[in-house]
């Protein structure tokens, strides 16, 4: 065995804190070490070039090189290595720098554990076998899970690159939060004008295919073969009879708070969520209608001529295959009970934004006129709170919610527009507004539309009369503000959703400590998981606008694409093996495998594995009571190879 | 349309005659279940009825043959079964069913031996009193009885008239040998063959006919299903509404009128066949169906012997001809009944006999008789 | 080991998607724990045969560190993380049978981004094994 | 505030009306069974302390409006064994005048 | 809004004979309220009530016939089927439903109404299972469930019951359904679809018998087995009848269970075969008429017992 071992600096990440020199010195001695060199940047094309140059110099037929982190740069090396004729997986990486020139600061130390982490690794490559990936086809299909801005402009871009979409959206209608706003910063241009024509493009795309009220409940496979296994919640309309005619909603004898409206005004048991909803059909709430097990009341089929009534949708399970999967799952607001002191929920002209944004909305329930929910009068003074509930690490939520500073503008600066002899008010903490045209909106509020700026914190909200009063400070001044308004908005934080947390579970995806799903890289690889072939975007990644939002879609197509566009997909080889002979045909593996990449052989009476579904996490291996199985390049003899050279003195 | 009258000479058995008969007669619904040796007759009605524009249904049992049977009636057809003795025990039920719901329907019984399966293919003439009290309550009934093919078809006409006429199911008692004897059988002209139809209730009555108000002559007019009468028509004691009424008095004014209809008719109904010798006769053998055919042997003989017998024939059964018979035991010496049972008719005719002495002549079914079996009861009438 | 300052062996089995992360991120975050724990990349802690961890005790670990995603629905590999818990429950009843101190063998679930978890753990296990003591498998 | 308190703002608010069904009891053909009162979505029925002929109690109705009144949906209506209750929708011009009266003729009987 | 007068007219009146009311039934009854789903669907449907005939065993469910104000055959005990048979056959024309009990039907009419399923004759039976025999006292019926107390099974129901649907789908019925007497909207749209339908259609209805049945059984008030009914009833459609079986305290299907394409009934047949163009036709001719749009029965087998669970599109693989 001929093994080069390539140690790196890292500028002097590494060499900074481990005797480089002397790790090299140290592994020389190992008998089948025949080259040994260090490197100030490993990864640079110099670096690469010196391994392929010494690959061939000294025929070496294993590479282990020491740096950073296998996550970071294991496919550089082995690629790399392939290119001087070096099977891939015949080079690993001895992680030298998370794991030891970064976290340790005794310069002996870290060396000598530096040399027993390169040693083990020189162990373990010497009896790795060369291997090929394995190859599979993918499925040209992608998944979209998420409704909303994101879900939607993903879904167009990848259809439109002629891969078909299934767009799975929880609610009864695309559209998302978006198709709730009025007016969109810093433009000031109608939110629906701009969503509408988009989801109207979705539905009508012959690629996609819509499933409202459903809900991704299983997902098996790998990149370019998911199986997606989706659960759709009955509708009790049929969206292909349903003519949105609207006669079924005006003989429903129920009445509920209508959630798109956010509770300000009211729909019935059947409703359609807004005029504009993708599908253009009616939907019950099974929830508040009197019931239809029994079916107490059947007046809505009675009066809907076009049949598209079924009491009897009892919803369905879709699976299909895909190849790419999507995550768009948005976000929700962080919720209100949080704030008894703004007196959220006690006082009714207490509301958040996205209710303000309901009450400014033209389809709103005060058709655009701005009127406060309490006794519908037009409210002459209001004051804005931002940052309720972000930025907040003590209490409530330590990020940054990141569009309250634009929207509270915008909110500010539409009341100013709609009641011009109104006042507003903006308590904040500080001003945000890092986007194209975004400082000169705020600038425009302050300035131009003459919105009261108050640098500080609210302790208080209370009733006196019909009159809302504000206890602040000014920071700036240094004194208290009190302010007597008729209606107090909140900007509060936005959290993920309540299914980003279900589909990162389903998915396998992580999410970071506030529940948003944690990509692959924050910088490089800002809307990858860590599972191929799953993608993010939206705010269920991090609090993000629309713009922002529409981008990361439009990148996460694009990722999706580049999978759903290879002719072929490569697998990695690491996969279990089982050896015939050895095998007792027990099928402990079988009830094992996580997969179903192991199957019984009848015929031969022994287990065989399907190496395309296999994963490689070598759970067989260790359940086969006989040691038929083996799990590649990780075998039993490898690890306690690594176990005896790690426990040995450095 | 093939003709439902085959006017002509056949040569036929008494099973497809009276199936010609009921064809004749009018009929357009037959439902039945299998039985030897009624069967010819079934399978007759399967291929004629359709050609006849009429529906043959093979039911899964008798009772079902029976009660589809009458809700066909109930529809507006002439209808009729025909069974044989384990099938007729079975229709019993709804044969006062039928009585209680005054629905016009024809029961076939071709008898064979009996009880329970008995002997199937050979004769018996046990049933005569099942056909009267088979059914449990008080109630009339009527009965037919042929002896030959001809009469086959003649009688089926006639109960087809009689159910139609007095709205109640009409039995046509036949027995085995006449059922598979073969021999001419000459079919009228459609013209000439008398049919009777049910009496129907007035269209303009509707809103106000009450289906179980009888007529001056006892009998209601019916309404069929599906004309707007909204008739409820009950098994239960019923008012003239037909509304279920569970008192005595409505048992006994709905029941006594079941009876009376037929009693007040009965001279009409009843048909006695006499031979030459009624007028000059002290003895007489009184015979029905096949037994009748070697009665009329039997009294020939006596006759030959210089005994004074003459045949009285029952061409229908019931309702008994009680005065016919009480009339001739004023001039009889001594009477003797013929028949294939242990003594049924012989019941009746004892009844009716006065102090006369009847002899009976019985047989236990499988064969009829010999007429020297009953020539030997009329010597012992006779005094010889 | 230099001198008389005894200093614990600890080998860490770390799965790839979670706790070798979480290591990772430890040292991306520049967090600082000891250096006694010596990492090893395994695909899952669920591959974590419990022959590998008794060939440590033999070798001379002082202590043994599982790490993997946490339950019920983190692991990469579905229920890896579940079968190296029913293994490990059972390997510590084993431990203490062959007069090895179960604490010395530590499982603990650490996800990509708790890389504070990791050094946590990592200081708190070496600071337990030091307490310990050194393993003195065959009567020294 | 409650729910239901919400809805009934709003319903004013919003000058709504729940549609409306006018409740006739033949209570002399009523069993007493109580299956239209238990099973009515709204709960506006309630057994009576009359008698009817035969003896039972026959259901009354009381009504709250806006939220707990008779929405006709006739549950009672086809539930009913013995034909002894029925409703009649009201027309939307009558609803605003039920709204009005809501102490409307109760028990006719 | 309360009223109460003698003047005043069900809407189900004009269907009711009025003058007989109110009817036997106990407090609570579900026989009343099936016959009121029977007449709010005929009444929906719009049905000329002269073309109406009801015909009716003996029991409690028999006396039916006898509230209706149509053409109604209240006949002998088991026997309303053969009687509907007769009178279907004869005036086709007319739409006939048979309503009756359990023990009619299943019991002393059991033989019946299997070959009327297997005829498909075209008549609607809507028959009321409220476990036991109720006229005469409750007595054991051949839907009792077993171990449950009757009047002739004091020490508990021994026998193992009738599946109903089961068994008249596997005898070729075109319609199959079961409800509950708390699904009367549900129950009054497949009476609906049964008596548009051609075809034999079965249609049983769970019902209470408060007084014989339900007091030996801990299910004394209506109220609480409708909520019992409610409770346990999941409603599914396309089920596999077989296994729709009904247990004490356990769940049970209602739903539609078998609902085939119009075939040729028994009627169209038995009229087919007194036309001149079929008497007259080469044999192999007249099978071509017999067997007409009948589907065979072996298919008919198939779509009983791979019933498909009611999916969406967009299986595996396939386009979407």
């Amino acid at each position: 065995m001929r093994v080069g071992v390539f140690i790196c600096h890292c500028g002097i990440n590494i060499a900074s804190v481990v005797d480089v020199e002397r790790v090299a010195k140290e592994i020389e001695k190992h008998p089948d070490v025949v080259y040994v060199t260090t490197y100030k940047y490993m990864c640079s094309d110099p670096g690469q070039e010196l391994i392929k140059r010494e690959i061939k110099e000294h025929q070496l037929d294993a590479v282990v090189v020491a740096a950073c982190s296998p996550h970071m740069h294991e496919k550089t090396f082995r690629d790399a290595a392939k290119e001087a004729a070096l099977n891939p997986y015949r080079v690993e990486i001895a992680n030298i720098r998370e794991h030891v020139s970064w976290v340790h600061e005794d310069r002996e130390k870290a060396t000598k554990k530096a040399i027993k982490i390169v040693r083990s690794v020189v162990e373990k490559v010497i009896r790795d076998v060369p291997l090929e990936p394995i190859s599979v086809d993918v499925t040209r299909r992608c998944l979209v899970i998420g409704g909303g801005i994101a879900g939607i402009q993903a879904a167009l871009d990848v259809a439109e690159a002629g891969y078909e979409v299934i767009l799975v959206e929880k609610g009864p209608s695309i559209g998302g939060h978006m198709a709730q706003l009025s007016e969109t910063f810093p433009t000031l241009d109608c939110s629906q004008c701009i969503l509408t024509p988009k989801m109207v493009a979705v539905s009508r795309h012959p690629r996609i295919k819509i499933l409202t009220l459903s809900e991704v409940e299983e997902v098996t496979g790998y990149v370019g073969n998911f199986h997606v296994v989706i659960k759709r919640k009955p509708r009790f309309v049929d969206e292909n009879l349903c003519t949105a005619c609207g006669d079924c909603e005006k003989v429903c004898p129920v009445f509920v708070p209508n959630e798109f409206d956010m509770g300000l005004s009211l729909r019935r048991a059947i409703y359609i969520p807004f005029p504009q909803a993708v599908p253009s059909s009616y939907v019950i709430d099974i929830n508040s209608c009197l019931g239809l097990e029994p079916l107490i009341c059947g007046k809505c089929a009675e009066k809907c001529e076009a049949n598209a009534i079924n009491y009897d949708d009892k919803g369905g399970r879709i699976e299909v295959d895909v190849g790419a999967i999507i995550v768009a799952t948005g976000y929700e607001l962080y919720g209100k009970e949080n704030f008894p002191e703004y007196g959220y929920g006690q006082y009714e002209d207490v509301v958040t934004g996205l209710e303000f944004e309901r009450l400014l909305s033209a389809t709103g329930p005060t058709g655009g006129e701005l009127r406060r929910p309490s006794d519908w009068k037009v409210p002459k003074t209001v004051v804005f709170i931002q940052c309720v509930g972000s930025r907040d690490p003590d209490n409530h939520k330590p990020y940054c919610s990141k569009i309250c500073c634009m929207y509270t503008a915008k909110h500010a600066m539409l009341y100013k527009h709609r009641v011009p002899d109104g006042k507003a008010y903006i308590f904040y903490i500080d001003i945000r507004a890092g986007g194209k045209d975004y400082e000169e909106f705020v600038h425009r509020a302050m300035e131009e539309e003459r919105i009261t700026y108050i640098r500080g914190r609210v302790s208080k909200v209370f009733r006196e009369g019909d009159k809302l009063v504000v206890w602040g400070v000014d920071t700036l001044a240094g004194k208290k503000v009190e302010v007597h308004a008729d209606m107090v908005v909140l900007a509060t934080a936005i959290v993920p959703s309540e299914g980003t947390r279900d589909v990162a579970e389903k998915l396998k995806c992580a999410t970071d400590e506030n529940g948003f799903l944690k990509e692959a890289h924050p910088k490089l690889r800002p809307v990858e998981s860590l599972n191929t072939g799953v993608y993010y975007c939206g705010v269920a990644q991090g609090p993000k606008d629309i713009p922002e939002t529409v981008a990361q879609a439009s990148a996460a197509a694009a990722k999706a694409i580049d999978i759903l566009s290879q002719p072929k997909l490569y697998h990695e080889p690491t996969v279990a093996v089982v050896d015939g002979d050895k095998c007792t045909g027990c099928k402990t593996c079988v009830s094992i495998c996580p997969f179903n990449a192991i199957r019984f052989n009848e015929e031969l009476k022994r287990a065989e594995v399907n190496s395309a579904l296999c994963e490689g996490c070598g759970s067989c291996a260790v359940a086969c009571p006989s040691g038929a199985i083996t799990a590649t390049n990780i075998r039993d003899d490898q690890v306690i190879e690594m176990v005896k050279s790690v426990l040995q003195e450095a | 349309m093939v003709r439902d009258v085959l006017t002509g000479t056949h040569f036929m058995n008494g099973d497809v005659a009276a199936a010609e008969g009921a064809i004749a007669a009018g009929c357009k619904f037959y439902a039945g279940y299998p039985i030897t040796p009624s069967s010819e007759l079934a399978e007759h009605m399967a291929m004629r009825l359709p050609q006849a524009g009429g529906i043959f249904v093979q039911m899964e049992d008798e009772i079902a043959s029976i009660v589809a049977m009458i809700g066909a009636s109930w529809a507006g057809a002439k209808v009729m079964t025909a069974t044989s003795g384990p099938g007729f025990s079975l229709m019993m039920e709804n044969y006062g069913l039928a009585i209680m719901t005054e629905t016009p329907c024809v029961i076939v019984n071709v008898q064979r031996g009996g009880p329970s399966t008995g002997i199937p293919t050979l004769v018996g003439q046990g049933d005569v009193m099942q056909a009267r009290w088979g059914s449990h309550g008080p109630y009339e009934a009527i009965a037919v009885s042929p002896n030959s093919p001809q009469e086959c078809f003649d009688l089926t006409i006639r109960a087809f008239n009689l159910a139609e006429r007095f709205r109640t199911p009409v039995v046509v008692l036949m027995d085995e040998s006449v059922g598979h004897m073969f021999e001419k059988v000459v079919i009228p002209d459609k013209r000439k063959i008398k049919i009777v139809n049910r009496k129907l209730a007035d269209k303009k009555m509707k809103g106000h006919y009450l289906p179980y108000l009888a007529d001056d002559d006892l009998i209601p007019p019916m309404a069929i299903a599906g004309e707007g009468f909204h008739v409820h028509i009950t098994g239960l004691t019923h008012d003239e509404r037909g509304y279920p009424d569970m008192s005595a008095e409505a048992q006994e004014r709905l029941i006594r009128r079941l009876i009376n209809k037929i009693k007040v008719y009965e001279d009409e109904i009843i048909d006695l066949e006499f031979d030459e010798y009624k007028d000059d006769a002290d003895i007489y053998v009184i015979s029905y169906g096949i037994s009748s055919r070697c009665s009329r042997r039997a009294v020939k003989l006596a006759r030959d012997e210089g005994i004074k017998a003459s045949l009285v024939r029952l061409k229908t059964v019931w309702p008994f001809p009680e005065k016919y018979i009480r009339n001739l035991a004023k001039k009889a010496k001594a009477f003797v009944v013929a028949e294939i049972n242990n003594g049924q008719i012989l019941r009746e005719v004892e009844r009716c006999a006065g102090a006369k002495p009847v002899y009976f002549s019985g047989l236990m079914g499988g064969r009829v008789h010999y007429p020297e079996e009953i020539l030997e009861k009329i010597e012992e009438a006779a005094g010889k | 080991m230099v001198g008389d300052e005894w200093e614990p062996k600890i080998v860490a089995f770390l799965c790839n998607w979670c706790a070798y992360a979480g290591a990772d991120l430890a040292g991306v975050s520049r967090l600082k724990y000891p250096p006694n724990i010596v990492p090893i990349r395994v695909p899952c802690s669920g591959r974590v045969d419990p022959r590998f961890i008794l060939e440590a005790f033999k070798k001379g670990a002082d202590g043994v560190l599982i790490g993997g995603c946490h339950t019920p629905n983190d692991c990469h590999y579905v229920v890896g993380n579940f079968k190296a818990y029913k293994r490990y429950i059972l390997l510590k009843k084993l431990l203490e049978q062959l007069g090895i101190n179960p604490k010395r063998l530590r499982l603990e679930w650490i996800s990509a981004s708790e890389g504070r978890k990791f050094a946590e753990v990592a200081r708190e296990f070496t600071e337990e094994i030091r307490n310990l003591g050194p393993l003195r498998l065959w009567g020294e | 505030m409650s729910s239901e308190a919400k809805i009934i703002k709003l319903l004013r608010d919003h000058s709504l009306a729940l549609p409306r069904g006018r409740v006739y009891v033949i209570e002399d053909r009523c069993k007493g069974c109580g299956l239209c009162i238990e099973f009515c979505p709204k709960k506006v029925l309630h057994q009576s302390e009359r008698f009817n002929a035969k003896g039972y109690h026959p259901p009354e109705l009381i009504e709250e409006p806006p939220l707990k009144v008779c929405i006709a949906c006739k549950f009672c209506e086809m539930i009913c064994p013995d034909f002894a209750i029925f409703v009649e929708e009201v027309s939307a011009e009558e609803v605003g005048g039920m709204e009005e009266g809501a102490e409307c003729t109760n028990g006719g009987g | 809004m309360i009223a109460n007068s003698h003047d005043l007219e069900h809407p189900m009146d004009k269907y009711l004979r009025t003058d007989r009311l109110p009817h036997v039934w106990c407090p609570g009854c579900g026989i009343g309220t099936v016959l009121s789903c029977y007449l709010h669907a005929v009444d929906n449907l719009g049905l000329d009530k002269d073309k109406l005939v009801m015909v009716s065993g003996i029991g409690c469910t028999g006396r039916a016939a006898g509230y209706v104000d149509m053409d109604s055959f209240h006949t002998t005990h088991g026997r309303a089927i053969p009687f509907a048979i007769g009178l279907k056959a004869m005036k086709p024309e007319l739409n006939v439903t048979v309503f009756s009990g359990d023990g009619d039907l299943f019991a002393i009419g059991g033989n019946h109404i299997i070959h009327a399923a297997r005829r498909n004759a075209d008549i609607n039976v809507i028959c009321i299972n409220n476990y036991n025999y109720g006229m005469t006292g409750g007595q054991l019926a051949p839907t009792t469930p077993e171990t449950a107390y009757t009047t002739t099974s004091p020490y508990g129901n021994i026998e193992p019951p009738f599946n109903l649907v089961g068994l008249m789908a596997v005898s070729g019925a075109v319609y199959v359904a079961r409800w509950t007497s708390i699904h009367v909207r549900r129950l009054t749209k497949s009476i609906e679809e049964a008596l548009e339908k051609r075809g034999f259609c079965f249609i049983e209805v769970l019902a209470p018998c408060p007084t014989a049945f339900g007091r030996r059984n801990e299910m004394r008030d209506p109220v609480e087995s409708l909520k019992y009914f409610k409770e346990q009833a999941i409603v599914k459609n396309f089920v596999n009848p077989l296994e729709a079986t009904i247990e004490p305290n356990k769940k049970f299907y209602v739903g539609k269970f078998v609902d085939l394409e119009e075939e040729m009934t028994f009627e169209d047949r038995l009229w087919l075969m007194t036309s001149e163009e079929f008497l007259k036709a080469p044999s192999k001719k007249r099978k071509e008429m017999i067997l007409g749009v009948r589907r065979h029965v072996k298919e008919h087998m198939e779509v009983l017992l791979h019933t498909p669970e009611p999916t969406e599109e967009g299986g595996k693989g396939e386009g979407v």
